[in-house]
């Protein structure tokens, strides 16, 4: 091709993109439409799905109900396979072609992270489900989050190990590809040794490894009371299957990333007597979570919610609960009701946006035993 | 490459150039347009990875090496340049920010372009597979090593990069890149890569330096992907160290050899169609990968010259 | 004891990676190719031991050895069957093609079975228990500890390395499939049906996939579409450590990769670039051996 | 054309005592030879003699294990392909080896690399100067095309060009990089004999147009007596005879090596 | 079987690699339990023509009649089956197998384990070399004896006719003299029908019953050995005289 026509080429290319940047925004129809994105394909669609699950139930039940000031919902979902780069597509589609009021989304920090500068630019208010990392809602006023943060859950967990545990010595042994991981292993730590305890071993793995033997030896020859584990549950669960062949004996210990009924159904009886922070239990006989656990597992051929579930479920109904205040669906207004949210009942508890509009929670330490989650205690912060 | 007529040689020389000037001040120009941000966002990736594409295919399509690390350098020029701006740019006044910006960018691309160094000297060892294997290693030690590099984020990524990245910057180096890999290439010396990729042994029997040549398609071929990140950086404003894993390799792959392995323009319009094909699909999202693998399959079985190759070039 | 424990941790992660590095080694042996689809069969092994093994358990009782044995005879079969399948539809068309066709094209295909299998029509995304196929103890020597999982994994690649040993060295299809590699016109010309052989290979390899995948299942019993993607390129990296297309140089190559990310993992401040681990050395080694630890330079015919 | 140093010496090219063993095989043993300026030596000998390893052993592709070869007066021992190219040693292959995605203009022209002005500074500026410099290679190339007649293919693909003009292209680009020493690989493998006969004059044409040395490794013998002002004779790796036409073809070793022993 | 009917032959036969043609239109005919050759310069056309024969290249023109039978673009494995092989050029012999193993390829399509014993004991009797050497590695075999490997490597299928290509190519005289005395006893005591290429023209024609002249892929000159080994145009294609 003669190299006039190669540059032609580039030129008609421009010219194409800027004839195609010409769309406009969403409809004002009667449907409030929401949007979601989710990793729903990729490394981490397990989470995604659950927390998709959630949401999604929630919007059915609140049409079921009538909708929100006599207007139904409507979820659009987006799949972000997992994939950095993707969400900041992702979330800018969902605002400026289908022209939702708010962003649900994303379980996982590092993707919220990445939407949430749109979101922001765009005023549109974006409420995580479960993004417990603090920088998530520095990125602006529209960013919020109906789960608690990692300082928090690691505080809990510091002290229940050295309260609870009375450990001494207790080794870490986090996901090293997972900023969720890191973040919560590093407030952990600083929670524990402030109370008085001793970080004896830290080591590392590398999310959707199947091999821990080689840590867990080392775990074992340090010799700790007990071993944080701040990771997923796909991972924890065969950890704690290697842990137990390897005799470490010691009881394990991680926040809400364990929570799962996979996390059972995979490590079995490894699981027993180990304990978790987390959200919710779905075993606690209040009406509320009872009822939501059915609903979810009849709409869902019989799976218990997990977490994920349990806070997409409450994220939509904290976004209906904003736009009932606000009275409507516009930006600022609806974005003032949500950040003055003093009180707001979910499935995952009582919850009150603080001045960083993360929301204000209780956690809860459950225990695994005779292969059911047990729940313990409930640590207010 | 050149029309038949012997005096083209001289007048496609200079009529680049003026090519690529018109380019840029459209690219500038599309910058102070309104534009649907999710359009403008999506057409900004198409920029990005137009630049990747060329530039690899200066690696892989012209000079023959197979380098399964172009992530790589893309991730070292990305976080080159948005810790600059994060050091630099954000406290300096408005007026100095575009300069700055300009700066990130070269810097991301010339820290990439010495890594490309580093990647380049054991391509003088190894060939086919093993040099593929290498570069795949070296992209995911770059990988490993950020996500343990807390100056950056680590794992939980960079956040709060500046959003500097316009329409105009992406094109504008988009077509820098298309302009230097074409001029690079349609000249004496520039058809010394297409030599070593045919024959490195004839090659080096016409006095042409294979090491040179493969050592700076790297090296070239790096700096564009820097840069490539450095917008990269600017338009996501944030950076994880999970994007830059050896699929985002693979991806960028798939864009050259569907274009035809060294042919900028259709490679450049590749780029174009593999990122909005992934929009395209959204609405089958669950079936999208899957449409996507067996399209490479496809592909390869019907075209593997590339989807865009036409004319009479011999295909090896 | 650390140290001899990590070594039987090593030994066992080693030899896994060993299998799979052979199926690598065993196409490339033929083909000159990297299938990179090959840790897809290793997932697809794991998910047909997952789907059989309640239907096994109707006739034989599980966990137990025997039926533990008749599922991965029955997932080998499976693999090996899907493996001729990916050769025959995928690669036999491309088998005149320059190299990097095929290459791109396995990557196509391992993209494709992932992702399908990702689909909640086939497999779904979200991870699954593996059935406990044979009864794990623990024994004790001392403070060492050596899981019978362990000693599994140990044993069966013992056997299959034995066994392929024999398949390659001692019968005659082992022999067309070394005389196919070294010259498949020259093998041709000896009345060698190529396709056969190379089909032959695939199954052969696939079906060390399959058993890689259930062993690895059994020490870590949670599968998902994405298991294969990990070890496989690990074992990617041996084979290529050990010399691609030399079995034994994938057998040295995974157990060099599978001590030394045990070891690093061993080490507080190292085990964070386990990932990296493996490569630094691949490249290390490659630099002086460019050829791999066992394989042979060849000199260009000009 | 550079200047070369040492140009005073009788030879141009001398081989002493040149070995290489690959593995346990010594392909070429002990091999002596010297070549004057503007002269035309052919190298032949049976299948398998040894006498394209030592046009690799000349031309840097191999090493040699023993020996030393000097060129020019100045010794080249275990140079690299592209220094003896840059020194003034160019070749062509026995089984053709163009740049197969090229056009016939452009293997010439990545050919005169070394004897470009400009490089990448200019090529991205695309100054004057540039286009100047360009169109000054472009005169070089077609000029030597014209020469040889393939002016009128420049733009087709080399290697879709007939057996041939393949052959005599491989002989232009090995020109291009403006050799003193033209090394040919079995020049008329595969040639009628018109076209054979065509070559010999192409040969001898070279060697007066350019004033440049040329050395054969041929099969066929009419082309090598028909031409070669001397012979070396290459068996099982070692020199067996060395001579003029006449008396090669007198040699009682040489039929022996070449029509076999009965 | 019409005996008047030769066991192999080739008409018009044309293949091209890529764009260049190199066989325009070969055809000639082998005799059952003759010894044919073939000869020509390099890149004549010689061994284009055996692997054409043998299915290993693709014929674009003109057929091969084997047996009676045409077998034109047959598979090159299917081919050996009919008992048609072909000892290439430059042996390839798999240096990376022993040479007891290189024999058991040879016998690949053979299930009879009685004559396959049989058969080796017979190349160990004409070869003695190799039986000293069979648990060698082939590649570790000098190029003669790679070459007596390659014979009773295609012997041991049981040929009816065997394509030789070049076996006295890079190895001693003392060697190639003992590789023709054999060839000539497999024809004789075996009935082997042999289609020989060489470029020792004058060895060649001493042991073969006739002889064709290739040059650039086309049949210049036909003629029994005798004469050929006679006529001075052979002597100048050789020599240059």
């Amino acid at each position: 091709m003669h190299m006039r026509g190669r540059i032609l080429l580039l030129g008609g290319a421009i010219g194409l993109v800027a004839a195609a940047l010409s769309g406009c925004g969403g409809t004002d129809s009667g449907a409030i439409l929401i949007g979601e994105f989710a990793s729903l394909t990729g490394k981490e669609a397990t989470f995604g799905i659950s927390s998709h699950q959630g949401t999604a139930l929630a919007v059915e039940e609140i049409n079921a109900a009538g909708g929100i000031l006599g207007r139904p919902l409507e979820l659009r979902t987006e799949d972000d396979q997992s994939k950095a780069g993707e969400p900041a597509n992702v979330v800018n589609k969902l605002i400026s072609r289908d022209g939702v009021v708010a962003v649900l989304g994303e379980v996982a920090s590092s993707r919220s992270l990445e939407a949430a500068p749109v979101c922001q630019a765009n005023k549109v208010p974006m409420i995580s489900p479960a993004s417990t990392n603090p920088k998530v809602t520095e990125s602006g006023d529209y960013i919020f989050r109906v789960c608690f943060i990692d300082p928090f859950q690691g505080t809990v967990m510091a002290n229940f190990a050295s309260k609870t545990l009375r450990a001494r010595k207790v080794a870490v042994f986090t996901d090293v590809k997972s900023d969720y991981s890191k973040g919560l292993a590093k407030f952990f730590k600083e929670g524990f040794v402030k109370a008085g305890g001793q970080i004896c071993a830290e080591l590392d793995f590398n999310g959707g490894d199947k091999d821990f033997k080689a840590q867990l030896t080392a775990i074992k020859a340090a010799a700790p009371d007990a071993v944080f584990v701040p990771g997923y549950y796909t991972d924890v669960a065969i950890i704690c299957i290697q842990a137990k062949q390897l005799q470490l004996s010691v009881p394990f210990f991680g926040g809400d990333g364990w929570e799962s009924e996979k996390l059972v159904e995979i490590g079995g009886a490894a699981m027993e007597g180990h304990y978790f922070s987390t959200h919710y239990a779905a075993d606690n006989p209040t009406p509320r979570i009872t009822a939501f656990v059915e609903a979810y597992k009849k709409r869902y051929a019989g799976k218990t919610p997990d977490a994920m579930a349990a806070l997409g479920y409450d994220s939509v109904m904290f976004l209906a609960d904003g736009i009932k205040r606000a009275g409507g669906t516009e930006a600022s207004g609806l974005r003032q009701a949500l950040a003055e949210t003093k009180e707001f009942e979910g499935v995952t508890g009582k919850m009150a946006m603080n001045s960083q509009r993360d929301a204000v929670k209780a956690a809860v330490i459950l225990q695994i035993k005779g292969g059911k989650f047990r729940y313990m205690a409930t640590v207010a912060p | 490459m050149f029309s038949r007529s012997p005096l083209s040689l001289p007048t496609a020389c200079q009529g680049a150039k003026r090519w690529l000037i018109a380019a840029v001040l459209c690219s500038i120009l599309l910058s102070f347009g309104q534009f649907n941000r999710y359009y403008l966002g999506v057409a900004m990736d198409v920029g990005i990875n137009i630049i990747l594409a060329v530039s690899l295919n200066l690696i892989n399509g012209y000079t023959g090496q197979f380098s399964l690390g172009h992530a790589g350098f893309m991730a070292v020029g990305a976080y080159t340049a948005a810790k600059f701006s994060l050091v630099f740019a954000v406290a300096a006044p408005e007026p100095a920010r575009p300069v700055l910006f300009l700066v990130a960018l070269v810097l991301g691309g010339a820290v990439a372009a010495l890594s490309g160094l580093a990647v380049g000297i054991p391509s003088l060892r190894l060939k086919g597979d093993y040099l593929a294997i290498v570069t795949l290693g070296f992209g995911e030690i770059i990988r490993v090593i950020v996500q343990n590099l807390e100056a950056v984020g680590a794992a939980s990524g960079l956040k709060g990069i500046p959003k500097y990245t316009t329409l105009g910057w992406t094109f504008a180096l988009a077509s820098v890149t298309v302009y230097v890999v074409v001029s690079l290439v349609n000249s004496t010396y520039g058809r010394g890569f297409i030599a070593v990729k045919d024959d490195e042994v004839a090659a080096s029997s016409m006095g042409i330096n294979p090491v040179r040549y493969k050592v700076t398609a790297f090296v070239v071929g790096a700096f564009f992907a820097g840069i490539a990140g450095g917008l990269y950086a600017h338009h996501k404003q944030f950076l994880a160290p999970t994007g830059f894993d050896f699929l985002k390799s693979i991806d960028i792959v798939v864009m050259v050899i569907l274009g035809g392995m060294g042919r900028t323009a259709s490679v450049a319009l590749a780029a174009v169609v593999l990122t909005l094909l992934p929009e395209v699909l959204r609405p089958v999202s669950e079936y999208r990968m899957i449409l996507y693998a067996l399209l490479i399959i496809g592909l390869m079985m019907a075209r593997p010259q590339g989807l865009f190759a036409f004319g009479r070039r011999a295909v090896k | 004891m650390e140290f001899l424990q990590q070594l039987i941790n090593g030994l066992a992660l080693g030899s896994i990676y060993a299998l799979i590095a052979l199926g690598y080694t065993m196409v490339y042996g033929v083909l000159r190719f990297i299938n990179f689809a090959h840790s897809d069969v290793l997932m697809l092994g794991a998910f047909s031991a997952y789907y059989l093994a309640p239907a096994v358990a109707r006739v034989l009782p599980l966990p137990s050895i025997g039926g533990a044995l008749v599922v991965g005879l029955l997932a080998c079969l499976i693999c090996a069957g899907l493996g001729v399948l990916i050769e025959r539809l995928a690669y036999r068309p491309l088998r005149s093609r320059p190299k990097l066709t095929v290459l791109i094209t396995a990557i196509g295909v391992s993209l494709f079975i992932e992702y399908t299998g990702q689909h909640r029509a086939v497999f779904g995304a979200d991870t699954k228990r593996f059935p406990e196929l044979m009864p794990g103890t623990e024994f004790h020597l001392g403070s060492l500890i050596v899981g019978s999982n362990d000693l599994v994994v140990l044993v069966t690649t013992l056997l299959l390395l034995a066994g392929l040993w024999f398949i390659v060295h001692r019968t005659k299809v082992g022999t067309a499939m070394r005389a196919v590699s070294h010259n498949q016109q020259a093998a041709a010309l000896m009345g060698v049906d190529i396709n056969r052989i190379i089909a032959f290979t695939f199954a052969l390899g696939s079906a060390l996939a399959a058993v890689a995948g259930i062993l690895y299942a059994l020490k870590a019993p949670g599968i998902d579409p994405l298991m294969g993607v990990q070890p496989g390129l690990r074992a990617f990296i041996a084979a290529v450590l050990g010399g691609i297309g030399n079995l034994p140089g994938a057998a040295l190559g995974g157990l060099v990769i599978g001590l030394l990310e045990t070891f690093a993992g061993g080490i507080s401040g190292l085990s964070n670039y386990r990932d990296g681990i493996a490569f630094a050395i691949l490249i290390l080694i490659l630099l002086f051996r460019p050829a791999g630890l066992l394989g042979k330079v060849t000199v260009e015919k000009v | 054309m550079r200047k070369g140093i040492g140009m005073s010496a009788p030879s141009i090219l001398s081989l002493r005592e040149v070995t290489i063993r690959f593995g346990g095989l010594t392909a070429v043993s002990g091999l002596n030879l010297e070549i004057g300026e503007s002269e035309l030596v052919g190298l032949i000998g049976p299948n398998g003699a040894g006498k394209t390893t030592a046009f690799n052993l000349i031309t840097g592709v191999y090493a040699p294990t023993e020996g030393e070869i000097r060129f020019a007066g100045r010794p080249v021992t275990a140079k690299r392909p592209h220094d003896l190219t840059k020194l003034g040693i160019a070749r062509t292959f026995q089984n053709i080896r163009l740049f197969s995605s090229l056009t016939v203009f452009d293997n010439v022209r990545a050919a005169t690399q070394l004897h470009r002005s400009h490089g990448v500074r200019m090529a991205l500026w695309r100054g004057a100067a540039f286009a100047a410099a360009e169109a000054e290679v472009e005169r070089g190339v077609m000029e030597l095309l014209e020469i040889f007649d393939l002016g009128r293919v420049r733009d087709e693909i080399a290697t879709s060009l007939p057996y041939g003009d393949q052959r005599r292209l491989e002989i232009v680009r090995a020109l291009a990089t403006q050799p003193k020493l033209l090394l040919l690989d079995e020049p008329a493998a595969g040639m009628n004999p018109t076209e054979k006969a065509e070559l010999m004059r192409l040969i001898r044409f070279i060697k007066e147009r350019f004033k440049i040395s040329i050395m054969l490794v041929e099969h066929d013998m009419k082309v090598v007596m028909g031409i070669c002002e001397r012979i070396a004779v290459l068996e099982y790796g070692k020199k067996i005879g060395e001579g003029t036409p006449g008396e090669i073809r007198k040699d009682p070793k040489v039929i022996a090596a070449y029509l076999g022993t009965e | 079987m019409n005996v008047s009917q030769p066991l192999l032959s080739l008409r018009d036969l044309s293949v091209s690699y890529g764009t260049i043609k190199a066989l325009h239109g070969v055809s000639l005919q082998v005799p059952e339990k003759a010894i044919v050759t073939l000869i020509g310069a390099n890149g004549a056309g010689k061994s284009t023509t055996l692997r054409a024969i043998s299915g290993l290249l693709k014929v674009q023109g003109g057929s091969v009649v084997y047996d009676g039978r045409e077998i034109t673009n047959e598979l090159p494995h299917k081919i050996v089956g009919r008992h048609l092989c072909h000892v290439p050029e430059g042996r390839m012999v798999f240096s990376n197998l022993t040479v007891a193993e290189n024999l058991r390829m040879g016998a690949y399509l053979r299930r009879d384990k009685g004559g396959i014993a049989e058969d080796v004991d017979y190349v160990y009797g004409i070869f003695p070399r190799l039986k000293e050497r069979w648990a060698q590695q082939a590649g570790t075999l000098s190029g003669g004896e790679q070459q007596m490997l390659a014979i009773s490597r295609a012997l041991m299928s049981r040929p009816r006719c065997l394509m030789l290509d070049e076996p006295s190519l890079g190895i001693a005289p003392i060697l190639v003299r003992a590789i023709f005395d054999q060839i000539v006893a497999i024809n004789r005591e075996k009935g082997i029908t042999i289609l020989l290429v060489e470029q020792n023209a004058n060895l060649a024609l001493a042991i073969s019953h006739y002889g064709y002249v290739l040059e650039t892929g086309r049949v210049i000159l036909e003629d029994t050995a005798a004469a050929l080994r006679q006529n001075p145009q052979v002597r100048e294609a050789y020599l240059g005289e």
